[in-house]
């Protein structure tokens, strides 16, 4: 439990280093999503049927950028081999790097949001919603994510690996939080796909950690 | 930062102290008087109504916003081609107040926007140019905070001025090259101001007002730059003097 | 007494026989110096002592039993030609954290830093430091939580003369106390009575290409 | 003139040693181009409206992606030294492995491009102007991004900081892009914003190189 | 005769000084070995010399003029405490690039390899070879093309008792073929008539001269 903390701690100290560093990620995450109404024109009403989407899309975007040094940086300078020497087994390791990755990267996305939101502006229940099947998704988001990242040390251009190989795993979490804001948006209720959204982050949860030390074992030889 | 040969900080940190105090009385004259012309003197528009009393704010930080970016795209160069150290904190020291101006110009912009058009924000050239320019000016700010080694940043933040100006006509242009929601320009133009005195002068004198407090802004934060880099020169001294 | 025993190793990475047939004993108090031409799996060895890879053949044991994972996880110190270093963190984050991650204290960062001359760049970002200095950051982990083995591969690389010196009395002074280590290096290093295991005199690997 | 042509060479026979390299940024866009019906829904009409901005904005984020990894392989294991130490100016080297970084990136896209354009039915003359506007436009990408990445070099979340330097630069590309497909939709002349393009790349080419090399040397002080 | 000089130089990076005041001179044929503690500038003068890092203050001079840089860069060899070897390329491969990048042809790329020792590991991708065979590989670099000047940074780290006699030989020839070497290292290495340049004896920087 103490190594678990001190594995998180360490990564956080890493992240928050340059205060700077966080707040890129949301602005990417801003970018990408002011980047839709000029690409696909200015009319309001065809922007709030897109907005949930490019809400979405952009977040999961967000986080895959930011996979690629999730292990990569470990790995390059030696760390890794501590890590797997360290006190308590990978598969904590993983799941501490996990959750530093998503205190770092999701919640932050989460607390950004309403800014699309209102770029697109989107009425207050809408948003609402929307922070919900956010807080739910992306920590699905990182774990999932970092399997890919595990699993693509040592191959270069990771950058564009890493999002072959998780991009299929994001599908449905995209599918249920859009849906989800759809339906509120509709005025029907987004419970079930919030339910979804959770259902797929208690499945992940325990396994995908597991996946990911595996892959980092090997790695390792 | 190799402040130790090619600048004489000294020699600005007195300046700075001297014109303070003017450059900070000349900033509240002229907007006091700027905003008691423009919010009570000036006449209300014909069509805008009071509405208009928005553009005594929004014009000048508009203006700002772009000249604030142009003389960082300065100083980058001077800091390039001169090597001269005070360029790279005045482009560090200006860009979060430039920033803060073209925050202030989207504010008000949309303020206004949602009486005259009916909504808060349209995706055309003038207002996306200049959120681009917002997000220029982010960028600057990243970049110069990104290094552990603060000359590092300075040079890549100037650099990426450099590149980001052209941003600047962009904008300055949109309104003529595309046509937009928003009203091309009436007072910088080469045709001289064609809107009436008694707008014109507040927003000059905002302009002005504007124009001082941003200097003022400038003077203190590079002092106060020049200060840390004194206490970190004094500190890695000291680290040097037990190795 | 308690023994760390290699019986009849093979090594085969990336589809390459590195070596085979490999045996070893360290016994608590002595040092073990791999030495051997470049290639001849000095690192290899290292690696496989430490569990980070599995040999093909053979067997390690701990007095008598087969490795236990965990326990010996955190028996053993591993150091690596890498420095694993973080630039942006000071040398006695790096420390610290290394000290958590093992589930100690910190308590023994400054000592270490102090053995290796490293106190007053413990406040600087690592990537300040040069060559040399990284590498004694990374040798400081040895003392900054106790383990019982060390596996350095080639600890004094980059060391100038007086840190080389240091690195052999903080060896020496684990052996002492009963600590083991193996290391495996190029240079002449002044240890206590090590035994040598010369790579260069195995059985080399059938070819450089593959062996199917 | 002969070691411009090796930089470009080494860094194509690094790319294609993994064949998949080249794959993958194809398969980036495509998954990306994949992901907004799901995302958006499935109205025919409204995909139509959407698919030029998707288009352009797929490609511009695959570019994106792979740009980070343009110099910093070479900047962390000691090659961007013996780069800046080469018979040729670091000017030319920057240009070159820009060069690389299109034939790798920027051409399979133009080429992967009818893939989306059928994803969302877009008429045939629609997807000559989109493989023109793309082809005009990812040199430009490139070029612009290899100074964000340069600069970013040594940095720390580079993967993030860089999108934010690139984005804003990015945009009137991007809607010139658009516009012109747009424009080519909707039976007007797609011409002018094409020229457009053309004369972003005029004016990149010979600047961001310049640029980029003075960003390397710093990152090598 | 040409001589390769440094007057008077000062070399402060990250705003912290490294040394100053520092001259040397390097003759045809001569080899000046810098030495010193960690962190005394080593690879930092070696870097002024390759011209990656521009002197705070004092100046480089080729034969009495000023470094022209496109002139210098094509006149020297810099071997830095990284290889600057590329996992997926083979050694030869990567030899045939550092050639073209230089504008040469691959000729000597065989010979150079076999100076080294490399020629049966030539066709392996470089992620397979151990370090010490990726520090001779580097090395090999030094013969793939012709070079007036070799700033070497701890050439023979890692590198094993045969490999550090082939340095020797090939350093040596170079001198005798007139041309000069600067390198730095921490072991002995016996070239001939070496000029020591001791960066541990120089008057260590004195706190920067303040701001103000
Ligand atoms: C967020 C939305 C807006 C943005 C980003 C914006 C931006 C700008 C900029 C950059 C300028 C400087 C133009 C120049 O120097 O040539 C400007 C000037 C001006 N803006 Fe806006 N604007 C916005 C909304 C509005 C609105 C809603 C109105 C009123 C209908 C308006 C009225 C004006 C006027 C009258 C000027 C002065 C033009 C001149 O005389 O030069 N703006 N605006
Ligand atoms: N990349 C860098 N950026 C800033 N400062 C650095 C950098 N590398 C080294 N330094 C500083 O410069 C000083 C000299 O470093 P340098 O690497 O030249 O020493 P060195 O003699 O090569 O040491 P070693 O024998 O360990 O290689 C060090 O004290 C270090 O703090
Ligand atoms: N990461 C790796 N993957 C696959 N094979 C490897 C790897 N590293 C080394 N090898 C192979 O294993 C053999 C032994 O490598 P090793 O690093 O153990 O040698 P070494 O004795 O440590 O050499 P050095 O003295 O140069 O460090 C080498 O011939 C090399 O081809
Ligand atoms: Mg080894
Ligand atoms: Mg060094």
């Amino acid at each position: 439990m103490n190594a678990f903390l001190a594995v998180i701690g360490r990564d956080l100290r890493l992240a928050l280093r340059q205060r700077s560093d966080v707040a890129l990620v949301v602005m990417f995450f801003v970018l990408t999503g002011a980047m839709f109404p000029l690409a696909v024109g200015p009319e309001p009403n065809l922007l709030a049927r897109i907005a949930p989407g490019v809400t979405a899309v952009a977040a999961l975007l967000a986080v895959l950028l930011s996979l690629e040094r999730l292990f990569l940086a470990d790995y390059e300078d030696g760390n890794l081999e501590l890590l797997a020497l360290a006190a308590l087994p990978l598969e904590l390791v993983a799941l501490a790097k996990v959750a530093a990755h998503w205190l770092t990267t999701g919640l932050p996305l989460v607390i950004a949001a309403p800014v699309i939101a209102l770029l697109y502006d989107m009425p207050a229940d809408g948003l609402a919603v929307t922070l919900l099947a956010l807080a739910l998704a992306t920590p699905s988001l990182s774990l999932i994510g970092a399997v890919g990242a595990a699993l693509t040390l040592g191959a270069r251009r990771g950058g564009v690996l890493i999002p072959l190989l998780v991009l299929p795993l994001y599908v449905p979490i995209l599918i249920f939080a859009v849906s989800a804001i759809d339906a509120e948006l509709a005025g029907l209720t987004a419970l079930p796909n919030l339910l979804l959204l959770a259902a797929i982050l208690a499945f992940a949860l325990p396994f995908t950690p597991i996946a990911a030390a595996a892959a980092l074992r090997q790695a390792l030889t | 930062m190799t402040m130790h040969r090619f600048a004489n900080p000294g020699r600005f940190m007195r300046f700075a102290d001297r014109a303070l105090p003017w450059t900070l009385g000349a900033m509240v004259l002229c907007l006091g008087a700027g905003l008691y012309l423009g919010l009570f003197v000036a006449p209300p528009d014909y069509q805008q109504g009071e509405s208009v009393r928005i553009m005594y704010v929004h014009v000048p930080s508009a203006w700002m916003a772009l000249f604030v970016y142009t003389n960082i795209a300065l100083a980058s160069a001077a800091s390039l081609i001169w090597r001269h150290p005070l360029a790279d904190l005045v482009a560090k020291a200006s860009s979060p107040i430039g920033a803060g101006f073209t925050f202030l110009a989207l504010a008000t912009g949309s303020l206004w926007g949602k009486p005259m058009w009916g909504t808060w924000w349209v995706w055309d050239a003038r207002l996306t140019s200049v959120l681009v320019l917002f997000f220029l000016y982010l960028g600057h700010m990243a970049l110069m905070n990104a290094f552990d080694d603060q000359a590092r940043g300075r040079k890549a933040a100037a650099i990426l001025a450099l590149v980001g100006f052209v941003n600047v006509p962009i904008i300055k242009f949109s309104v003529d090259w595309w046509n937009t929601l928003h009203q091309p320009a009436s007072v910088l133009r080469l045709d001289g101001p064609t809107i009436h005195s008694s707008m014109l002068w507040p927003l000059l004198l905002m302009a002005l007002g504007f124009t001082f407090y941003y200097v003022t802004l400038l003077f203190i934060r590079v002092k106060s730059d020049l200060l840390a880099a004194r206490a970190r020169a004094l500190e890695v001294a000291a680290l040097q003097a037990g190795e | 007494m308690s023994l760390f025993e290699g019986k009849d190793l093979t090594c085969i990475r990336a589809e390459r026989w590195v070596f085979q047939g490999l045996d070893f004993t360290l016994a608590a108090g002595e040092a073990l110096v791999v030495i051997g031409p470049n290639g001849s799996g000095k690192s290899s060895l290292l690696r496989l002592m430490a569990g980070l890879i599995r040999p093909a053949a053979g067997q390690l044991t701990w007095c008598g039993q087969a490795l236990e994972e965990a326990a010996h996880r955190s028996r053993l110190h591993y150091l690596g030609h890498l420095d694993a270093v973080k630039p942006v963190l000071t040398a006695r984050e790096v420390l610290n954290g290394w000290a958590s991650l093992r589930g100690a204290s910190a308590e023994r960062v400054p000592e270490a830093l102090d053995r290796f001359g490293l106190t007053e760049l413990a406040e600087l970002p690592c990537r300040l430091l040069s060559a040399g200095q990284r590498r004694r950051l990374a040798l400081a982990r040895l003392l900054a939580t106790p383990a019982e083995l060390w596996l350095l591969d080639e600890p004094s690389v980059g060391l100038d003369k007086e840190s080389q010196g240091r690195l052999a009395a903080v060896i020496a002074q684990h052996q002492a106390g009963g600590g083991r280590v193996a290391l495996a290096t190029h240079e002449a290093l002044d240890l206590e009575d090590p035994r040598q295991l010369d790579m260069g005199a195995l059985t080399p690997p059938a070819a450089p290409e593959l062996v199917w």
